[in-house]
């Protein structure tokens, strides 16, 4: 068991797959030659050739209708997004074409797509490339939505992904391409729904996703220090979410924060918030906090960009103050 | 492979010293794609590598041979539809239907098919425009009368095996895929047994068996959709074609382009059918379009266009077989054709229709309707006597009078559906 | 003070401001000539001509970014969409071209501009045409979202809109356009950011925004009947959200439901829950409770629709199981 | 008015019973644009439509008139734009810059600016690879170099209250419109002074008080948006220009033709230039699209086009005041301007750029320079001789330095201005 980054976990899930079966396809800008804009398919187009490789024009609401399309006629299309801010453009094939047609059609058409791609802030790429689309895509019926945070996520949630028969949102974070993890070898394809356990303990629940788990991990570590035990819960899953885990954590710790990279007005923390006020309300000893990514579109100066991430030092103070 | 003529090239790029000065290194050597491509980027005009492209081409017949000459990526077929894409360009055409050249005339089977699937339309839209104003359809509903001449004369030369994708006016596109009459009212009517378990509504009528896929409300959004359909088409080697159906207000989308250009970049076998009925909504064409020829509309990106006249059903039949034929078998990569044609109806049933007058839909009717066309061409060829063709016509009525009944005493969907078909059951492919 | 109808109401205002200010003009699909799909530009072509009402291809990206670059240049666009649904198309220049801009170009350019239209379910036209984008709107910076209630709202709501020099996401009800209204005539231009107190109560407070408030208002009607007298909050602007008025009606009632026609997770209901337990959990009584649509894409057939709303007697039931 | 022939028609029509029948009834009315208008929407193919009303069109100047003949909301604009789409059709073209009949020179005034502007361009530009190699500038960052001469020859021929909008490949528009590179670098580098308060950075530099309205991130965006920008020209009649700059790549986007057929359709004041440097990222021109004559992807919205050499910045100049011209003062509409072009460097910096041959960048570079180009025409036409040309280039080089020195010991933006500019402060507007 080597350490292997994220940035391979998942070209190694989508090889995999393609191997299995011959119907998935991989379509994008610069997925083939290229070997994709941040080098996830790397040696894909060598060893799967121009036909299961596609490489597109800079049209995103062409070749992501294209794909829904295919899908429909029974391919399994994955869909790169060179960054999940230009999958704006294509938004309503993947909202209208793919979302919802399983139901439109009584359930005669299923579309079994992954659209995939790096999501949220890069690092002084200013506000037209940060979204973070967490919040919007679990919002709608119809689509799974995967947050992969470390290299086991990314390997076993792709595969789940690529055999799943819905449209799925695969959202991967460009910071973390190049961490590397050791990769659990048991667990090869995840049920989706199922939020991961990072750390036991008893004292507070730390919720987060994607990147932002790093940061609840540094933060239970601070915390341990001073002898209290956070548990920490990487969502993984953001549609469907994983409530009983949810739940079930705070029951035992009856204290909770959520920390969260992306804006928070109707973030995804906000409804985390929500789950636990409508279904643990009267275990909590303290009200949960949200940690959020400021609510500005995102500056490019280094000194302003840092202070618009959730911020360590503050998350921590907070966790003494609920648990002192 | 030809070794041309160096003074032959700086004649064509027009001069230029230091130009001169590269070419006649460059001749020295062998000249092939590369050279051409690199050329290109180096300020070249298109049309020269284009032209050279074909002299290097038209020598060697074995295209594959040349494969390890050119730049990674850039395969002969790129290079062969880079070199069609000049040829189609000028060749786009208003394809007569007055032409009296031309032998429009079909066998008698084929009349009476075409004949019969546009009068189930017609009548089975006429009882849904009934229904709808008895208040048992909701919500939008866009009626195919007057146009029945386009979807029968395509169906009229497709397989089952092909495909077909269209916008919200699609009731008249699942009658022709052979959807029972039955469940398309259930569907209309918001019952169980609709084709969409009354889910879908008018908009959204699907029917996978027959490779009809839908039935979207999102104008355009077909056309990447069906290029997609087409690519999936051509990935599994299946032979089958896709028809892929919007109007010429859906023309202008942009998204109609992105897939035009990937259609072409990619040879997909696919026709693109505007079905051009001279408004959407209430906007004609011209106050849509800039250039309103829209059978041009792919000639920008490689794509041979053909005007052809919607409302005769025999021509369309004439026309598209040889396209067809064309895009089957000789692989002719995508078409576009635009098939003038005419709703007698409203956009939709709330259209109060001030934007065209009581006589230009009077005068299409009168003189240009499409059943009536096909009516007189059966009785002039004696396929059918009157008798014969009064017995056909009550027999439809009956049957689309049938099924209405039997659909409006249907169940509602039972209720704990709501939450059915959100997400495929089964967590995997198989 | 004569009631008109909500679709009225802000014609008139369009109308009220285009004769204040020649640079405001309105541009969309059909509502020249055909005066609007859903008749609300009525009689504007005839007052201000073909060169302030501006028909448009169906071309959502194209005229949306249009519109926003006019904006730009100093005009002050009125984007009409024929539904919401459709600015999926153009959701790209909404956000990262309309919200984003004024802090990108670090304050040198502002986008003077209303994208208005009917928002969310109309009558039995199914799941591509009736997405309620109240959540996602509102969760991007840059952007103010209002959503109207009723005649005043509307009006009001409206003439701010247009005064105002950020882009501003206007979301009617296609249910409400026919709703008639006694109009209240001062407050002309309301301060965008304020809820708006529709009955005064002391046992439950009641929030809800656009036709939700009339499910409001039915609920506090009945359970006047019983004795318990809710307040009702129209929340109107969704972005900014007006906290304090919130914060203030619970700290007085201890008890609150929030009611949401829109999909549940991430809605609109989950951040005012959320705020309300990150400033108020000490004074509740109960959980404060969502009732919002289903999480299914609008089905057509018309007991299937019903269903998939918000059910008054279960929200009644609700509310009397926390009062009593 | 003109009463048109019946038997004309009819031949021109190519016949057919029904509608000779018809169209007899109807010439023994007048023909004017309604009934033409009309039979269009019956199926008479649009080129036949032109041919009547250009007919009509020619023999009454006073076009005004004609108005209340015509359907409610089809302007007589509308007409004769239609009318010209069809003339338009065939006319893009190249032009060819190494035609010996056409004299290129410019007056000494002008060659000077065009070189100073691309030579600060250029020095700018390597700074800036530079201070990013040093790690002094984060994210993506796009050079404009071996592009100069678009950019020099365009900004030679435009006056202040011109409209310039672009993508994110943006320096070079930025300096060509008049801000002080001491404010870029601060940009670059994120500081207070930049020209976005640090905000924005490389992609997103904007200059309103000279009309440079970005610096956008999303590939072809800035179409629609330019667009909009001549609308409102057009809206305040300030007789403004609009110069739009869009890459090879973004030439797919279908947002490009729905703002193509607008702007044809409300004939606004537009030239669209695709910066044609033969790449997409690492997709080559071929590989993207399907028909790679780029300055003919206008033609099927009615929009002119005109291949130039964009590494001449002479010829640039050249051609672009006559389209200009003709543009400003002759309300021609929009014009789609195809300069080909090459960038040396990678697409962003972090482009490994196995998709070309050094061999390929190396003989552009030695071959076709803009700058080598206009200082060989400096020095030939005794404009200034080899000493003024070292010196401005050291004044040049020495402009640059200083501001990027000082731009680095330049202050970062306050923390407090996070929040500042999300929403602008005054609610309303004056
Ligand atoms: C993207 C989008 N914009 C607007 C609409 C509303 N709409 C529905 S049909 C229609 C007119 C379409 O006209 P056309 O393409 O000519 O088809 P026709 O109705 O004539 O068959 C419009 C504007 C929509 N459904 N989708
Ligand atoms: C909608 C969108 N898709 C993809 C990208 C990523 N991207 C940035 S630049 C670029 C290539 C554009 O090429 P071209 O238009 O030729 O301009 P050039 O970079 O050559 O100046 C791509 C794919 C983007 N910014 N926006
Ligand atoms: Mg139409
Ligand atoms: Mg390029």
């Amino acid at each position: 068991m080597s350490a292997i980054a994220v940035r391979e976990a998942i070209r190694d899930a989508i090889a995999h797959e393609m191997r299995q079966n011959n119907k998935v396809f991989l379509i994008g800008e610069e997925v083939g030659e290229y070997e994709g804009a941040y080098k996830v398919s790397q040696g894909l187009l060598d060893e799967f050739g121009p036909d299961r490789i596609v490489d597109t024009p800079i049209t995103e609401a062409g070749f992501t209708g294209l794909a829904v399309g295919a899908a429909m006629k029974g391919l399994k299309p994955l869909v790169e997004f060179m960054t999940w801010n230009f999958a704006m453009q294509a938004i309503d094939h993947i909202i209208n074409s793919a979302a919802k047609t399983f139901y439109m059609s009584g359930g005669k058409i299923n579309i079994p797509i992954v659209f995939r791609g790096p999501n949220g802030r890069a690092s002084r790429v200013a506000a037209q490339h940060s979204q973070d689309y967490s919040a919007w895509y679990s919002h709608v019926p119809g689509l799974k939505v995967l947050s992969p945070f470390d290299s086991s996520d990314a390997y076993c949630l792709m595969k789940s992904a690529i055999r799943d028969a819905n449209p799925v949102i695969f959202l991967e974070h460009e910071l973390m391409y190049n961490e590397k993890f050791i990769l659990e070898e048991n667990n090869e394809y995840l049920n989706i729904g199922k939020a991961r356990i990072m750390l036991d303990g008893s004292d507070i629940t730390i919720i987060a996703y994607s990147r932002a788990v790093e940061t609840a991990l540094k933060v239970a570590n601070t915390l341990k220090d001073k002898n209290i035990y956070a548990e920490v819960i990487n969502l993984r899953s953001l549609k469907p979410l994983d409530k009983n885990t949810i739940i079930k954590s705070v029951k035992k710790t009856n204290k909770v924060i959520i920390i969260e990279e992306a804006w928070k007005q109707s973030g995804v923390a906000s409804e985390v918030l929500s789950i636990i006020i409508e279904n643990a309300f009267d275990y909590l000893d303290a009200e949960p906090i949200r940690f959020c990514g400021k609510e500005v579109p995102l500056p490019y100066a280094e000194n302003l960009e840092k202070n618009s991430l959730p911020n360590s030092d503050e998350i921590i103070k907070k966790c003494l103050d609920i648990c002192l | 492979m030809q070794n041309l003529e160096c003074s032959d090239i700086i004649k064509k790029l027009g001069g230029g010293k230091k130009l001169t000065a590269r070419l006649k290194k460059l001749t020295s050597e062998l000249i092939n794609e590369k050279t051409v491509y690199s050329w290109v980027r180096q300020g070249i005009p298109d049309r020269w590598k284009v032209a050279v492209a074909r002299c290097l081409l038209e020598d060697n017949h074995n295209i594959r041979d040349y494969n390890k000459l050119l730049l990674p990526g850039i395969s002969s077929e790129n290079l062969t539809s880079a070199n069609n894409s000049i040829q189609i360009f000028s060749e786009s055409k208003v394809l007569k239907t007055n032409d009296e050249n031309i032998d429009f005339s079909v066998d008698k089977e084929t009349c009476i098919k075409i004949y019969k699937l546009m009068m189930r339309i017609r009548r089975f839209e006429e009882k849904v425009g009934q229904l709808y104003s008895m208040g048992m359809i909701g919500g939008f509903c866009h009626l195919y009368i007057g146009q029945e001449g386009v979807i029968a004369g395509i169906e009229s030369i497709a397989n089952n095996k092909d495909c077909f994708i269209t916008g919200y006016r699609c009731h008249a596109h699942m009658v022709s895929r052979g959807e029972p009459l039955l469940n398309i009212f259930c569907e209309l009517l918001g019952k169980k047994d609709g084709s969409s378990k009354g889910k879908g509504g008018s908009m959204h009528l699907f029917r996978s068996e027959n490779n009809f896929y839908g039935g979207h409300g999102i104008v355009g959004a077909q056309v990447p959709l069906g290029t997609g359909i087409a690519f999936a088409n051509k990935y599994l080697k299946n032979n089958a074609i896709t028809f892929c159906f919007f109007g010429d207000g859906a023309v202008n989308q942009g998204q109609v382009y992105e897939a035009f250009n990937m259609a072409a970049l990619w040879n997909l076998p696919i026709i693109y059918i505007i079905e051009n009925n001279q408004y959407g909504m209430g906007t004609s064409v011209e106050r849509a379009s800039a250039m309103t020829e829209l059978f041009r509309r792919g000639e920008s990106f490689g794509i041979k266009g053909y005007e052809i006249d919607g409302m005769d059903p025999l021509a369309v039949n004439y026309h598209l077989k040889n396209i067809y034929n064309k895009v089957a078998k000789e692989n002719l990569g995508p078409v576009l054709i635009e098939a003038k044609t005419y709703r007698y109806r409203g956009h939709s049933m709330s259209d109060p229709g001030k934007y065209r007058t009581r006589q230009e839909i009077q005068e299409t009717r009168d003189n240009r309707d499409p059943i009536e066309r096909v009516r007189s061409f059966l009785l002039k060829n004696e396929f059918m006597n009157e008798i014969e063709v009064k017995n056909l016509d009550k027999k439809i009525k009956d049957e689309v009078l049938v099924a209405s009944d039997k659909a409006r005493e249907m169940p509602l969907p039972d209720e704990d559906t709501l939450y059915e078909d959100v997400y495929y059951s089964k967590d995997r492919l198989p």
